[in-house]
């Protein structure tokens, strides 16, 4: 599978959910990146005698039990459910490029034992290992985000190690090694590049399942702890005001179905794009 | 002149890509008469598996497309079918074996599930009849103990046997005409002997027609009776084994000839014609064949030339048909 | 049959299931049955009144189980339960005698008697029973079983919350002496001597109980309780609505709204206990007692009570729930007061000397985390409101949530903390000895490390002191103490809630034999303590 | 065959090795005690302590951890929580967790095989289209949300109970009746568990259908004059379900991972929902226990899924 740009392009422009997705993301990342701009108020500015008030031109999502903006909340909370995402990624994608690579440049004994360890990983019910940790080493943003990656990059090492095994048998990788070329080098400089573009599509599928894992943890109590603004935090609060107050709970559910389709859609749409032969596949 | 058993008519067929149309079939004329072998030769990519497969109409829509063109099977347009009549043609009067008797076997059933298949539809027989009669095909194909083998998955035979048996599928009906779509490309050297052989055999005790798709100009000179030459979607030259073989009229044929790997310079097959075949989507303009051709002029350019008939069993498509080879 | 018929019939048959199911989801009637479903978050651990420590083990253990003695409705006194009646001799080893009810049958049928008094407290005391209540009785110096219905204790020193230990629930002897108390299959299918015989007990799901036909005070009118376990408050509210549960703790943001359904009454009752922010006594900035004290007054806990808990909550002055007795009524909440808060701030020395809005003292701001544990939401409102506050007054708070575990071991009992917002259930007793003398600052309850000489003598003199009335006067004294230190700043005591459903009534014995119907009154001892006598009567007696 | 079995056998123990090292490993390196959660002014240290030794967690961490194994065997394992043995609090349970878990697998596979193949044949079609975009909505929806927000629903549609396995008011209801209301309280948690499942699966159906009828075989069959549904339905099919045998393995962990939220949610009385009480409250053999079962459970699943496949796949001989 080679990225060639152009041809990259071409097939995901095609996939019209995918652009939406991506724009969409786009739009999370700026509100992310302009919370503090654009928010009419101040997150956990307080106002009891506005609590619990209807969706209105004053507070436009509603205010929460404290008489806080939910607006302004759920704006701040999209930096919290993007960082517990993508970070939670980058742990997942180092972990399991480095457990795959070694696996699948060195094979034999290496390969044995590490695959039997992604084996052994792969048996724990993910969300109940998840759990588990983040309720024994305390429930922290800085937790949530290490735990889902060190438990989720399981698959990244497994197509990592295919994709070296498969191209250490290169002619270039061969050349290479036969140039006396480090190992490190011909990994990093030869393989690892070679190998990303799939690496890009899980991850970006990855930052999908990291955000509803956090607001799976946050509604069972293990998530960023309140009073951060998350949108599983803001949701896990309201869902006690359900019958008084549904704009706590309908909102930063929409945001996280919203922010976990358009991953979902653009990684599909990454995947198509990078190779066509998959089409449709999943 | 007796009349053909198919006559196919300006038969053009195009593929809609996302990158452009291509041209794999344009304007596409032959015949076969009942009991002859006509072979399609030509390089990959020049569209004779494409003509095959729409004699079946199994091209692929989308994106595919059959633009034009008649197909007379025993005088009925077989393009002009229901898709039901047209079933009833696949595998009883037209059958069509494939190139990769690996994956051309659905591996989930016994071979004689799947020649079965096609004699309880085409036949009307019941199971046990079907069974007997598949087995009765798989003997005549030369596969040994065929009861037993009856059974089998694919994977449990070998390349050759596989194609025997693809061999007794195509053939549990009794068609009119077999297309054979590179039937020994695949198989070891030795095999392809056999099962050539094989074919021929069978051939002359049933008496049909076979249409032999090759890029094999060996297997060409081995089984068949007459010979059409296509390049780039066209038939370039058409006509009698020997005249093909002995007297040819356009480069191509001359180059595809030349081609033939002797046994001694083996390595240096295909160094006879120059250049590469060219993009479908992106064809040049008259001869299609002219940037490759040494006896290429400047009226090649202008104009694509028309198949001009060498006598009336053979044509050729090349203005210089006459100083050509 | 063709293949994609076949594919058609799953979700086919998937879709008449459904709709079938929701048919006949639509069309039932309700019903009304003589038996009362309440439902608990948590399921039971132990029905063993010696190992319980949740609520839930707690509530059926108070079906299933009986004490020597009980609170009364106003949880001021004690009234007889197996023991008919008691006598205490005081002095300086006093004793308590019990006199026990004739008569009085175990479920099995077998007769109560002073021997399982005697085997529940050794049961107790013996170090391979996992009970967190023996330290209710380390200050008994023997336990004698002077006859059958004759049960004797004597105390080491004067220990006047003893008495109150004895309304333990008594375990029978005679099926438990052979086995492992942690381990044993009774604590899963318990036998008592309460008005409520255990029945059944579907692990996460529901413990059933039903009426005790030989029960001492006579059978109970309702035909069983039915305990569900639903894990989330919200969830339980749900079930309320749909009659799957008769009884459900209102939270008051839901006051207004469950008042208003016609099928439900609401009863109110302040709780036994109270919320408050504790501060690290040992940390140098809550040192000064006038921090403290200008905390307080920053702290607008009218204004918490009035919208966190939509008024359902009492300001407290003091360390104790304001409705009992030794609540010191003349000790008034400092009312909230900005400006004082400031001018106490300046008198410890913090001023906002480089003008950032934060006090500082030697360059120093004041600027500490504030934390509590996760799950209790009024904890992380007031808390969210509480740093409002205090950064109005000029101090930096940071206010985090933890898990109760980790709250717990990393922070508290640490005492790596500056300050908590926790709260404390107590029992009517008023005893604090364990969370106020600062013999328990090392390893006990008073985890923010107050120590004062003159409520540490208070404590012990309180616990030694049987007459109501001196005791009275030495919690006021100690009550009166705490208001001036401000170790923490007492919050309010909130006001439980519950709706139930109104079908049931209090049945009472008219003059002449007759049933006499009553609406269910809540008492300060709690809604259910006349549970014996509530009834579901057939026809509808009384509306709303 | 024998030498197969075995084979996975010895590799499903060390796995099973592996796991129950790992679930230690992470638990004993924790803050937070089992015992230290109860905040009660009247328990004393002492006591405390006491129950420390009585649950050998005095004991160092690797002699604890074959305490664990052995007592485990022994059935002399017990939670610290309510004194009772672990595997019976979890054999209580887990076959409440199986049935929840076996009605939403039934659901994803009978709903989600038909919609794949249905959407493949008519790829980009409308309804191809629809079912796409709804795959995709179902693969992103936090189902604790959409739980609430079904729940909420029935209530005030319905006012008919939905939590836990069965309603509590079932005076004068008949047999049926009961019937009905037990499949009312399973269905709609395990509607809702299905989701992702269904939506993932439908998606691999119709991306292995359209794979395989892309396929040489398909094509030899068309030639043969077999008509176009009969080659897709008898040919297509049983090839592009092939590969979905082994999904089986691989949808129960995501499973049981949805049932902590799920059984929480429904107030279903699982594993799922002891799992999470046991990790509230730390209670060590019961989260251990629970790792090591559900961790057993995906073995065998996948076990299985590998024995099913060699049925269902004439090219695979376990020798």
């Amino acid at each position: 599978m080679e990225f060639q740009t152009k041809s990259f392009w071409h097939y995901f422009k095609q996939n019209r959910l995918a652009v939406a997705g991506l724009a969409i993301i786009l739009v999370v990342f700026f509100i992310a990146g302009t919370a503090s701009l654009i928010a009419p108020y101040d997150p956990g500015k307080t106002n009891v005698s506005k609590k619990l008030k209807s969706p209105s031109s004053e507070h436009l999502l509603g205010t929460d039990q404290l008489g806080r903006d939910v607006f302004s909340r759920m704006l701040y909370g999209s930096r919290i459910s993007l960082s517990v995402g993508l970070v939670a990624v980058a742990i997942s994608l180092v972990i399991g490029v480095f457990v795959g690579a070694i696996a699948g440049y060195y094979g034999r004994w290496a390969d044995a034992v590490l695959m039997r360890f992604v084996d052994i990983m792969l048996c724990f019910p993910s969300f109940f290992l998840i759990l588990t940790v983040v309720a024994l080493l305390g429930p922290s943003m800085l937790n949530v985000m290490v735990v889902i990656g060190i438990t989720s990059w399981m698959g990244t090492s497994r197509f990592v190690r295919a994709e070296f095994l498969s191209l250490r048998e290169r002619d270039f990788v061969q050349a290479a090694r036969a140039l006396g070329m480090k190992d490190r080098r011909i990994i990093l400089r030869h393989i690892l590049p070679n190998s990303l573009a799939p690496v890009f599509v899980t991850a970006t599928l990855d930052v999908a399942t990291a955000v509803l894992v956090e607001a799976g943890l946050s509604f069972l109590g293990f998530g960023v702890q309140p009073p951060a603004p998350s949108w599983g935090n803001i949701l896990t609060e309201g869902r006690t005001y359900i019958f008084d107050a549904w704009w706590l709970t309908v909102f930063p559910g929409l945001a996280i179905l919203m922010t976990v389709l358009s991953f979902n859609l653009l990684g599909e749409g990454l995947r198509d794009a990078l190779d066509p032969r998959l089409r449709g596949r999943r | 002149m007796k009349t053909p058993l198919l006559e196919v008519r300006s038969l053009t067929t195009q593929f809609f890509t996302e990158d452009g149309v291509v041209r794999a079939v344009e304007d596409v004329n032959f015949e076969i008469h009942p009991g002859e072998i006509l072979s399609l030769v030509g390089e990959s990519g020049c569209g004779k598996s494409v003509t095959g497969l729409s004699l079946l109409r199994l091209i692929p829509i989308p994106p595919g497309k059959i633009m034009s063109g008649e197909l007379l099977f025993e005088g009925r347009d077989l393009l002009g079918l229901e898709e039901r009549e047209m079933e009833r043609v696949r595998g009883n009067d037209i059958s069509m074996i494939f190139q990769e008797p690996m994956t051309s076997l659905n591996p989930v059933f016994t071979i004689g599930n799947q020649i079965m298949e096609a004699l309880q539809l085409h036949q009307n027989l019941d199971k046990k009849e079907a069974r007997r009669r598949a087995i009765e095909m798989l003997d005549r194909v030369k596969i040994p103990s065929p009861e037993v083998r009856i059974d089998s998955y694919p994977h449990q035979l070998s390349g050759g046997m596989r194609q025997r048996a693809m061999i007794a599928m195509a053939l549990s009906c009794q068609p009119k005409l077999l297309i054979a779509d590179e039937p020994t490309t695949a198989l070891d050297v030795t095999i392809q002997a056999q099962v050539l052989r094989l074919l021929k055999e069978i051939q002359g005790e049933m008496g049909m027609a076979v249409m032999l798709i090759t890029h094999d100009l060996g297997v060409v000179s081995e089984i068949a009776d007459r010979v059409a030459v296509m390049y780039a979607g066209r038939i370039v030259e058409s006509g009698p084994i020997e005249a093909i073989f002995g007297e040819m009229r356009h480069p191509y044929t001359r180059g595809l000839l030349e081609s033939i790997p002797q046994l001694e310079e083996k390595k240096k097959r295909l160094n006879a014609i120059p250049g590469q075949v060219p993009n479908p989507m992106d064809l040049p303009t008259g001869c299609k064949f002219h940037p490759r051709c040494h006896l290429m002029i400047d009226d090649c350019k202008k104009e694509e030339p028309p198949l001009y008939p060498v006598n009336k069993n053979h044509f050729s498509r090349c203005i210089r048909w006459k100083e050509c080879c | 049959m063709k293949i994609k018929t076949l594919l058609f019939i799953p979700p086919i048959l998937f879709l008449i299931i459904l709709g079938v199911n929701l048919l006949f989801v639509s069309q039932r009637p309700p019903q009304k049955v003589n038996q009362l479903i309440m439902s608990s978050i948590g399921d039971a651990s132990f029905l063993n009144p010696i190992l319980a420590q949740d609520s839930a083990s707690s509530d059926i253990n108070s079906f299933v189980f009986n004490g020597l003695i009980k609170y009364d409705r106003d949880l001021q006194d004690f009234v007889g339960e197996l023991a008919e009646s008691w006598k205490i001799k005081a002095g300086e080893k006093p004793e308590i005698t019990f006199f026990l009810r004739k008569g009085v049958l175990w479920h099995d049928g077998k007769e109560f008697t002073a021997h399982d008094v005697k085997f529940t407290y050794d049961k107790i005391m013996d170090e391979k029973t996992n009970t967190v209540r023996r330290s209710d009785y380390e200050l008994v110096e023997k336990a004698e079983v002077l006859d059958p219905y004759t049960f004797r204790v004597t105390y080491r020193q004067p220990f006047s919350p003893g008495l109150g230990t004895w309304g333990m629930g008594i375990i029978p002897k005679h099926l438990l002496e052979k086995e492992d108390i942690n381990t044993t299959p009774f604590n899963r299918r318990p036998v008592g001597t309460g008005p409520f015989r255990f029945v059944e007990w579907v692990t996460d799901e529901k413990i059933v109980v039903e009426a005790n036909p030989t029960y001492f005070h006579g059978k109970p009118h309702l035909d069983r309780i039915i305990y569900r376990i639903i894990p989330e408050v919200s969830l339980s509210e749900m079930e309320l609505l749909t009659k799957g549960v008769d009884s459900y703790g209102v939270s008051p943001h839901q006051f207004r709204r469950m008042s208003e359904i016609d099928f439900l009454k609401i009863y109110s009752q302040p709780a036994l206990g109270y919320t408050y922010i504790g501060y690290n006594l040992k940390n140098p900035l809550f040192q000064d007692r006038r921090v403290r004290q200008a905390f307080t007054h920053a702290v607008n806990r009218e204004e918490i009570v009035q919208y966190v808990l939509y008024g359902f909550g009492k300001v407290i002055s003091g360390p104790f729930p304001s409705h009992l007795w030794y609540y010191n009524p003349n000790v008034k909440p400092f009312p909230y007061d900005p400006q004082k808060a400031r001018a106490l701030m300046a008198e410890a020395g913090w001023k906002d000397g480089d003008g950032d809005g934060i006090l500082d003292k030697d360059g120093k701001p004041f600027r500490f985390k504030l934390i509590t544990n996760s799950g209790n939401d009024v904890r992380r409102d007031v808390g969210v409101l509480v740093q409002r506050q205090l950064r109005e007054l000029g101090v930096d708070v940071t206010f985090e949530v933890y898990e109760w575990s980790v709250f717990l071991k990393n922070f508290i009992n640490a005492k790596h903390f500056d300050a908590c917002i926790l709260g404390w259930g107590l029992s009517p007793d008023p005893d604090d000895y364990q969370i106020w003398h600062s013999s328990q600052i090392e390893k006990g309850f008073n985890f923010v490390s107050y120590k004062n000489p003159e409520v540490d003598r208070l404590l012990e003199e309180g616990r030694k002191e049987y007459d109501v009335e001196k005791r009275k006067q030495i919690y006021w004294r100690i009550h009166e103490r705490m208001a001036e230190d401000q170790p923490y700043t007492f919050l309010f005591s909130p006001i439980g809630m519950s709706a139930l459903q109104n079908k049931f009534v209090l049945v009472e014995d008219g003059p002449s034999g007759q049933k006499i119907y009553q609406p269910i009154k809540i008492e300060k001892a709690g809604l259910m303590y006349d549970l014996t006598r509530w009834y579901v009567p057939t026809k509808t007696v009384m509306e709303k | 065959m024998t030498s197969f079995l075995l084979r996975r056998i010895l590799q499903m123990f060390i796995t099973l090795i592996g796991i129950s090292i790992i679930s230690w490993l992470i638990i004993t390196t924790a803050p937070g005690g089992p015992i230290s959660l109860t905040m009660d002014p009247k328990i004393s240290p002492k006591i405390i302590e006491q129950m420390m030794k009585n649950y050998d967690l005095d004991k160092p961490v690797y002699q604890q951890y074959f305490l664990w194994i052995k007592k485990l065997f022994t059935g002399r394992l017990y939670s610290f929580k309510d004194g009772r043995p672990v595997l019976e609090k979890i054999w209580e349970r887990i076959g409440n967790t199986l049935l929840l878990n076996l009605v939403a697998m039934t659901i994803i596979f009978s709903l989600a095989i038909p919609l794949g193949v249905f959407s493949a044949r008519k790829q980009y079609s409308m309804m191809d289209r629809l079912t796409t975009f709804g795959v995709f909505l179902g693969l992103s929806i936090p189902g604790f949300w959409l739980a609430y927000l079904i729940i909420l629903g029935t209530v005030e549609l319905f006012g008919y109970p939905v939590l836990g396995m069965r309603s509590f008011v079932t005076e004068g209801f008949g047999a049926g009746e009961i019937v009905m209301d037990r499949i009312w309280h399973l269905l709609l948690p395990a509607m809702i568990m299905a989701i992702h499942g269904l939506a993932g699966l439908s998606r691999y159906t119709r991306s292995s259908m359209l794979e395989v009828i892309r396929q040489d075989y398909i094509r030899t069959a068309k030639a043969k004059g077999v008509p176009e549904e009969t080659v897709y339905y008898k040919h297509g099919l049983r090839n592009a379900l092939l590969p979905i045998v082994t999904l089986f393995g691989f949808l129960i962990p995501g499973l049981i991972g949805g049932s902590i939220i799920m059984e929480s949610v429904f107030a279903w009385p699982g594993i799922g929902r002891l799992a999470y009480q046991a990790v509230l409250a730390r209670d060590y053999p019961v989260v251990m226990t629970i790792n090591t079962i559900t961790a057993v459970l995906v073995l065998l699943g996948n076990f299985i899924a590998d024995l099913l496949y060699g049925v269902a796949d004439p090219r695979i001989r376990y020798q």
